[in-house]
């Protein structure tokens, strides 16, 4: 779409970034993975993050193209590229969340606006206001039970699954990339309130923090 | 087994007798084993009395094994932190160093002084005196009202915060099951063989029911082997969730059930640490069940007679699992009172654990069955259509007087026999556990048949066993397999065949109706009849209130307390009903049913809690620059659930600055060179479209079509009632896009707000909204020295023509890629730097090692404020409040009455009171003493002699100490204040001081602009 | 009516209480009434109860679906204040009030109303800002309040957490000393004994099916029990309003919602003010029989299930385990739910309506039990006079078409 | 806690992700100005307060954020049906008659889970 402006929120030149967690590592403190952990949370910063709006049709031909993925074609659904490194993920009928490496979404994002044209659809940059938590280990189902009101039974939650829920007070995006592992998509100034309650719900699986 | 214990049998039961543990009861010193019940452990000790009663202070004990206990209602905990009140010591497991004390009793419970009072006053104290007294003079209720609450409550509460933690899980399932005794245990087996997702949960420390004290055999094995198989199956599979010490308290809507597990209960006090870790005292399960099977068994009804609440009145199903499960017999000399077969088991356990049976007292005058025959057998003496009338005993039983009865002329109609004995337990048959299934609002049904009431159960419930009336042990098995399978089926699982265990057949006569036990007196004159223990409601009190008209069971029930305590008329309910059919001369199905409500157990408060208390109760939500206010000593202020500096005292010579100083300095700077604000909490919206426009211009007062590329407007919103509901600048990035600001608070609202109005009323607009607050952090750099102060470490031109006010640029700064607006909250020269939020600190940090020779100053909300107020500008909320209109505030400037579309708010505008010109309109206030800030919250009057009540005619919603001004001055909402510029209002406070104040303009600084624009 | 006193009840212990009276008959209906109330709880009673002893009208009946008392009468938490912002409510209330300081003397029938005082509490600035507006407004209006610290707060109430650890720490309160509790049941039984005394029919188990209208004005209603005449009649039927609206061919502004509230296991004496708080939502006080009585909020969708969504009673436990963090090992013993009638005012409605004869007096949301006395008091008098007393015609249904709303939304608090 | 079945997202989902939004089929008037102050009034404030079938607006706030609508009874709280904007009601007080166990069982297994 013409008329909007685009602009790479992100710059090459060596600055110092923090990420959503920055402040929390200090405060709370990270707690070490040890054999004893049968949890372990651990932060993928710093990434790329779009959302995508607009009709399926129109999108889903574009980012094949440019990104090699298929728009998810059902509700909950999340697609991967082969690499593991790029997804899209269903967020709502029109509305959709791309997360590639970090510095690749400016780029992604114009190379789309020059496919779709003068189609109706928005994208837009969100990320700075949001991180990846991921979460592991055999009891990270447990800990999401603690946390989450949505069904993460594997019979219901299987891996290429993604929703927006509830988490304790907060609204997370909860997603299962891999069989062994978790991903919460949790916005930015709500980072902290969600580490310390994974941190509390996981003390009895002696959670580990990787950093 | 020991001298110390000796109610204790040497040998049964399932306790451990290698395992001692000792606990105290009213700070004496007992023994009891693995595997007791605080309660069976009392009773195998010989302790009679285990409370007071407490509106008669009469001395109880222990009645029953399970949920329905009334009156081992004891308060447990070694320490001040770790009490618990009211605990049903039929339900505390026992562990070493177990310290439970009475809830009532003065100066103990053997020797209580209230019990004189009771005893002598219980005359004074029918149902519902308190009604009927304490009246005059009126000037003496509050004192009688002091005495009234002490006798009351049962336990006490901690007076320490809790050391323990709680936690929630969120489960799913395909069949819940509730209860794992016979009908439970086969219904899960059914349902789990069809690999359907099962939970079972089950109140008690082990799992069984009644299948752990019974005489009868599965498959020629004793019952509690066939329980051990089953649970070794069920725990071998993977789709399996078993929860033993787990209530199902409440069923909510759509099959959601809540189960209160009990963790370390059993344990100690306070959660001991498990791996060198703390874990949850109780687990709050959240479980939404697609199919649910009730098997949560019968409760067993005492017979009402006088004096039924000695210590020693037990009920026979509690006496044969004390006997068999617990290896206590709680007395010596047994006479059993009984409407029904199932009852003689009591009296058999009792003969086989080596006591004596002094009779069996039958109330239907020709019993038969393999009970009575097994009785007869073994030579007990059976006295048939006849009952225990009353007991006799003080504080405990000495005797039974048993007479023959007329159950259809309620009446005694024979000689009295008084029988010697210690212990008398009772029957009068069974009433399913239908709570469960009430919570749901579905009433239940009586049955003649079964003399109970059934549970009425809706789509996706089934009940099993004798939780809708089927008692008999093969029917009961049989029933719970075809529950859990029908269950399982509902939902298209594939069910397996469940081969049942072979069960004897017990031949069983029918159960009489019989509730309350006629006395030679009449019930107003017989001694007490009890029906409700903990609330000692009798049966005269139901009687009397009967009498006075209460006729509905409601009124029965709330006039005489029935069914309030912490059992929730578990044993008396039907009983009492029955007494209040029979007074009333009608039916129990014509009284009515009582309605049960969650809890069917009390849940502790901190379990519902789970973690969200503390500091995670709410989310404290930050933004990228928290750790740097921490740093430099913010003080905070919760707006919404965000932390924002408020004001940043500094400390000077030792001394840390009041507020008042500290936002006096920030002020100060911000007027005379340079301000910093962190606004990143404000809320900020991505629009982008074709329609975006359109859609602006609709849901703002104001116009947008004409809004260049590069520019910013402020906006107003209204709701379609035309009161103010939010305000922001939005700013043209792209022909087709905007970025729109709404206020802190309202961001979520705001946002669910445009697409509210999109979604379900414009679909046709082209356009999407995005949430981009958290992505952009913000920071104001506002006052003279700004653009000198931002000139440094940005590549964007400045120039105050080739960037003017109300514009955006795009750059870097500080070598971030930045856009900066230059809009002005304050009056100064101002520049908003938005950054990813990831780089925000690095910005900020820049700015102050720059920012140093202009005094850059950090400023928070309250500075902003005071700032904003003297340029009069709004905050929604603070000076409006919901009933506020754009005219009210003297915003028409803010207003597009000619806008092609009527956008939300303005056709309400036009109505009858929104035109008045009397209405309360948003005006400066100046102290007539300018050394006075005036409160804020303010009630403002024309008339300051006019007597209470006084016509009030505003209030001040904004006021401050200007240093600028050197005076206080404030905004308030005035009626027809913007025609009364310049007159005198009044403000009368609550020290007897009456301020008086000049109306002005809402401007009082730089009333041209000219400073924003330099 | 048979007296009671203390002295009485020494007489009737003595001849085993044998010889108590009916509280209240249980008469046959008759076929005409000067005026029919609608609905037999706190206000309807109180209506009839004032209508007959202040207006002198003869032949009253009340008509009851269930049991006199049974709806919210039955189901609130029994608290008792008239602090309220504007004007036109805070008369209202303080009316009430000032009826509640002599009821139990009046009826004869012990209210139990314990004036042991109501913080609302503030947790924020603009929290503080609103309590001092509205005890200003409530000090001009002859109302008695004043505005605490978090110092004053806490020497009222030293279990409660008023430290700065705290979520979202105490500022400040408003203090109403002369707000309190009252027994609620007692309060419907007390009404009930004093109109029946003077001649009013109580008719339990008596459901109105409809309205007998003619050009536009009400000739009685049609019952399970046959018809029912009357040219005056007040419905006060709380969360039923809206149905019987329907019945009588209009639309009234108002959604019945689903309020929970519960209990905790009774306690030794441990609380002895009411606590609100609007902030964290949440509000407590410790009945006489020991229960903590916890309101939660309303739950957002309409419902006459008479029970609400669990989360609601999640959300108050929280906050009252904030509040009170030493109750956390305090059981919950029961909850339940009634159905209040919302305005999009927060405000109740009493008025007339489009037909002539019928009247309304409904709307009171979560504030209905306060103002018990009052409502039946002025509504008594507008029913007796046709026109509505000048403390009820603000409250008419005209206020939704003119848009004069008393918004108690604003700043007066929801919760009660 | 009522079980939702969210007709965007295609499966049920608790309560605490939805906020009920009011009478469903609200529209605004297409001309506002000419709008009597009763028109306006009633449009803003006065809506159906059934005791038994009611249409109702949702919003999926913690989920697809989508409006949708709701037929639900007030009384038993079961969901009849779910439908999204734009679309008409299948039930409604007139048509609606509580149903034979069979249809009843039909729609279960579609929508396991919304009665209570």
């Amino acid at each position: 779409m013409s008329n909007v402006a685009t602009f790479d929120t992100r710059t090459e030149a060596n600055i110092p970034v923090e990420s959503p967690l920055a402040y929390s590592y200090r405060r709370s403190g990270t707690p070490a993975v040890t054999t004893a952990s049968r949890v372990v949370l651990k932060e993928r910063a710093l990434l790329g993050h779009l959302i995508l709006r607009g009709g399926a049709i129109v999108l889903d031909e574009a980012l094949r193209e440019e990104l090699g993925i298929n728009l998810p074609g059902q509700p909950q659904g999340l697609v991967l590229d082969a690499s593991g490194e790029r997804s899209v993920q269903w967020l709502s009928p029109d509305e959709w969340l791309i997360i590639v490496p970090g510095g690749e979404e400016f780029e992604l994002e114009n190379r789309l606006r020059a496919r779709l044209g003068d189609a109706h659809y928005s994208i837009v940059n969100v990320g700075g206001g949001q991180t990846v938590l991921e979460l592991s280990g055999e009891k990270a189902r447990e800990v999401l039970m603690k946390s989450v009101v949505y069904d993460v039974h594997p019979s219901h939650f299987p891996v290429g699954k993604g929703v927006t829920t509830v988490f304790a007070k907060a609204t997370v995006i909860i997603r299962r990339p891999t069989e062994d592992c978790w991903e919460l998509v949790v916005r930015r100034s709500f980072a902290d309130y969600c580490y310390r309650w994974l941190l509390d719900a996981g003390e009895e699986y002696g959670i580990g923090v990787a950093k | 087994m020991s001298q110390q214990q000796p109610n204790r049998l040497q040998a049964g039961g399932r306790i451990d007798r290698s395992r001692r543990l000792s606990f105290t009861f009213n700070g004496q010193t007992y023994q009891g084993h693995a595997g007791d019940t605080l309660a069976s452990a009392l009773l195998a000790n010989g302790v009679d009395v285990v409370n007071r009663s407490f509106k008669y202070s009469r001395p109880r004990g222990i009645v029953a094994a399970g949920a329905e206990e009334p009156n081992g209602v004891v308060q447990l905990g070694s320490s001040e932190a770790a009490q618990v009140p009211n605990v049903r010591a039929t339900q505390q497991a026992l562990y070493d160093g177990l310290s439970a004390r009475s809830t009532n009793g003065w100066p103990n419970v053997q020797r209580d002084l209230m019990g004189l009072v009771g005893k002598l006053g219980g005359q004074f104290m029918p149902p519902g005196f308190y009604y009927k007294t304490f009246m005059a003079p009126a000037s003496m209720w509050m004192t009688y009202e002091k005495y009234i609450r002490k006798s009351a409550g049962l336990g006490r509460s901690p007076t320490e915060p809790d050391p323990d933690i709680y936690d929630h899980m969120n489960q799913h399932c395909d069949v819940l099951v509730i209860g794992a005794g016979p009908a439970g245990l086969a219904a899960a087996l059914a349902a789990a063989r069809s690999g359907a997702r099962v939970i079972v949960a089950d109140e008690q420390e082990e799992m069984g029911g009644s299948l752990l004290d019974s005489r009868e055999l599965l498959d020629g094995m004793p019952a509690d082997r066939w329980v051990a198989q089953v649970l070794e199956e069920l725990a071998g599979l993977a789709n399996v969730t078993l929860l033993p010490r787990t209530t199902a308290n409440g069923y909510h809507d759509h099959h959601f059930v809540t189960l209160h597990e009990r963790r370390t209960e059993h344990l100690a006090d306070i959660a001991p640490l498990k791996d060198g870790r703390r874990q949850a005292r109780a687990r709050l399960h959240r479980v939404r069940a697609l199919q649910v099977v009730l098997a949560t068994g019968a409760h067993e009804r005492p017979l009402v007679y006088a004096n039924n609440d000695v210590p020693g009145n037990l009920l026979a199903g509690a006496v044969s699992t004390y006997i068999r499960r617990y290896g206590v017999v709680p007395g010596n000399k047994l006479v059993l009172s009984t409407s029904n077969d199932h009852a003689y088991r009591a009296a058999l356990d009792w003969q086989d654990a080596g006591r004596e049976v002094a009779a069996i007292v039958d109330a239907r005058p020709n019993p038969t069955g393999d009970w009575i025959d097994a009785a007869k057998a073994k030579g007990i003496r059976i006295i048939t259509g006849s009952a225990v009338i009353e007991a006799k005993g003080d504080k405990r039983v000495s005797a039974a007087r048993v007479a023959k009865i007329d159950l259809d002329a309620f009446q005694v109609a024979g000689k009295v026999e008084e029988l010697t004995c210690d212990t008398i337990a009772s029957s009068g048959g069974y009433s399913p556990v239908i709570h469960l299934a009430s919570h749901t609002g579905a009433r239940p049904t009586w049955r003649d048949d079964i003399l109970g009431f059934v549970p009425t159960l809706v789509k996706g419930v089934s009940a099993a066993g004798g939780a809708h009336g089927i008692y008999a042990l093969a029917d009961t098995l049989a029933d719970g397999v075809e529950a859990g399978a029908s269950a399982a089926a509902a939902i298209g699982h594939q069910v397996l065949s469940v081969e049942l265990p072979e069960v004897a057949a017990i031949r069983e006569g029918a159960t009489c109706a019989l509730y309350q036990v006629p006395h030679e007196n009449p019930t107003l004159r017989a001694p007490k009849q009890f029906v409700d223990l903990q609330n000692d409601v009798t049966a005269a009190g139901i009687e009397l209130a009967t009498r006075e008209g209460f006729e509905s069971i409601e009124h029965v029930k709330r006039y005489t307390a029935m069914g309030f305590g912490t059992d929730q008329g578990k044993l008396g309910n039907i009983n009492g009903m029955a007494i209040a059919a029979r007074c009333l001369g009608r039916s129990i199905p014509e009284v009515g049913t009582t309605v049960f409500r969650p809890n069917y157990t009390p849940v502790t408060f901190g379990a519902i809690v789970g973690r969200h208390c503390r500091e995670l109760f709410d989310p404290e939500r930050y933004t990228a620059l928290h750790q740097w206010h921490v740093e430099n000593g913010a003080e905070f202020e919760d707006v919404g659930q965000w932390k924002r500096p408020w004001y940043y005292p500094h400390t000077v010579n030792g001394k840390v600055e009041t507020m008042h100083e500290a936002v006096a300095r920030e002020c100060r700077a911000v007027r005379k060179s340079v301000g910093i604000l962190d606004a990143s909490t404000l809320g900020k919206i991505d629009i982008q479209g074709p329609d975006a426009r359109e859609f602006l211009g609709r849901i703002y007062t104001n116009k947008w079509e004409k809004l260049a590329v590069g520019k910013a407007r402020y906006g107003l919103m209204c709701k379609d009632d035309g009161m103010v509901t939010d305000d922001g600048v939005t700013t043209c990035l792209g022909d087709n896009h905007f970025l729109m600001t709404t206020t802190t608070g309202g961001a979520a609202a705001i946002l669910e707000w445009l697409e509210l109005w999109h979604q379900t009323e414009w679909p046709e607009l082209e356009v999407y909204f995005t949430s981009v607050t958290d992505h952009w952090a913000t920071m104001t750099i506002t006052g003279p020295e700004a653009r000198h102060l931002l000139s440094e470490i940005t590549d964007i031109d400045l120039d105050r023509d080739g960037f003017k006010f109300m514009e955006w640029r795009q750059g870097k700064v500080a070598g971030v890629p930045a856009r900066v607006f230059r809009i002005s909250f304050t009056g100064e020269l101002t520049y908003e730097i938005n950054v990813q939020a990831n780089y925000a600190m690095h910005v900020w940090k820049t700015l102050f090692q720059h920012g140093e020779k202009y005094d850059l100053t950090p400023y928070g909300t309250e500075t902003m404020h005071v700032l904003r107020a003297e340029k009069g500008f709004i905050i929604v909320g603070q000076d409006t409040d919901g009933s506020v209109t754009p005219e009210d505030l003297g915003m028409q400037w803010c207003v597009g009455y000619d806008k092609p579309f009527s956008w939300i708010g303005k056709r309400a505008l036009s109505r009858p009171d929104t035109k008045r010109s009397d209405r309360k309109q948003l005006v400066g206030l100046k102290p007539k003493d300018p050394k006075v800030v005036l409160e804020e919250g303010a009630q403002i009057v024309f008339d300051p002699k006019h007597p209470v009540p006084m016509p009030m005619v505003g209030h001040v919603t904004s006021s401050y100490y200007s240093p600028a001004l050197d005076s206080g001055f404030a905004l308030a909402v005035v009626k027809g204040g913007q025609h009364k510029m310049g007159e005198t209002v009044y403000l009368p406070m609550a020290d007897g001081k009456t301020h008086e104040a000049e109306i002005v303009s809402p401007i009082f600084y730089d009333p041209k602009g000219e400073r924003q624009n330099v | 009516m048979q007296r009671y006193s203390g002295f009485g009840l020494v007489k009737h212990a003595l001849s085993h209480h044998e010889n108590w009276q009916r509280q209240w008959r249980n008469p046959t209906p008759k076929k005409e009434y000067d005026v029919i109330i609608v609905g037999g709880g706190g206000h309807g009673l109180a209506t009839a109860y004032y209508l007959a002893k202040e207006h002198g009208v003869k032949n009253i009946a009340v008509i009851e679906k269930g049991w006199l008392g049974g709806g919210n009468t039955a189901r609130n938490t029994t608290i008792v204040r008239s602090n309220y912002l504007w004007d036109e409510a805070a008369a209202l209330y303080e009316h009430a009030m000032k009826l509640w300081e002599g009821l139990s003397q009046d009826i004869n029938y012990n209210v139990m109303f314990s004036q042991r005082g109501v913080l609302n509490l503030g947790h924020t600035l603009q929290d503080m800002r609103d309590i001092q507006r509205r005890v200003n407004a409530n000090r001009l209006n002859g109302i008695d309040g004043e505005v605490l610290d978090a110092k004053g707060v806490q020497e009222l109430v030293p279990i409660m957490d008023c430290s700065k650890n705290a979520r979202y720490p105490v500022m400040g309160a408003s203090w109403q000393p002369r707000a309190g509790v009252a027994r609620h049941d007692a309060v419907a039984w007390g009404y009930a004994r004093a109109a029946d005394a003077h001649g009013v029919d109580l008719l339990q188990n008596t459901e109105v099916t409809g309205f007998k209208i003619r050009d536009g004005r009400v000739y009685g209603v049609h019952t399970n029990r046959g018809d029912i005449g009357a040219k005056t009649i007040g419905c006060v039927a709380a969360g039923n309003s809206g149905v019987l609206a329907n019945m009588a061919g209009f639309k009234l502004p108002l959604e019945s919602h689903p309020l929970q509230a519960l209990v905790s296991e009774p306690l030794k004496p441990i609380l002895d003010t009411v606590v609100m708080s609007n902030h964290v939502h949440g509000y407590i006080s410790q009945s006489d029989k020991g229960d903590l009585v916890i309101g939660a909020g309303i739950d957002g969708y309409n419902g006459y299930g008479q029970r609400g969504s669990f989360p609601t009673v999640e959300h108050t436990l929280q906050a009252i385990v904030e509040m009170f963090p030493i109750f956390s090992r305090v059981r919950m013993n029961r909850q339940w739910g009634g159905i209040v009638d919302t305005c999009p005012d927060a405000c109740p409605i009493l008025s007339k309506t489009p037909v002539k004869g019928l009247f309304f007096n409904c709307g009171w949301g979560t504030g209905g039990f306060k103002a018990t006395p009052g409502s039946g008091h002025v509504f008594a008098a507008s029913l007796a006079k046709g026109e509505m007393h000048p403390l009820a015609a603000p409250f008419s249904i005209d206020r939704f078409h003119s848009g004069a709303l008393i918004d108690e939304h604003g700043a007066a608090g929801v919760a009660h | 806690m009522f079980y939702i079945y969210c007709p965007y997202c295609g499966e049920h989902r608790e309560e605490e992700e939805f906020h009920p939004k009011g009478q469903a089929h609200i529209v605004r008037p297409k001309e506002p100005e000419s709008c009597s102050d009763e028109e306006w009034g009633d449009y803003l404030f006065f809506r159906d307060n059934p005791r038994g079938i009611h249409h109702e607006l949702w919003v999926h706030a913690v989920g697809c954020r989508k409006f949708f609508n709701i037929t639900r009874h007030t009384v038993t709280y079961e969901i009849l049906e779910t439908y999204k904007m734009g679309e008409q009601p299948s039930i409604t007080a007139e048509t609606y008659a509580p149903q034979s166990s069979e249809s009843e069982a039909a729609r279960v297994a579609k929508q396991a889970g919304v009665r209570a």
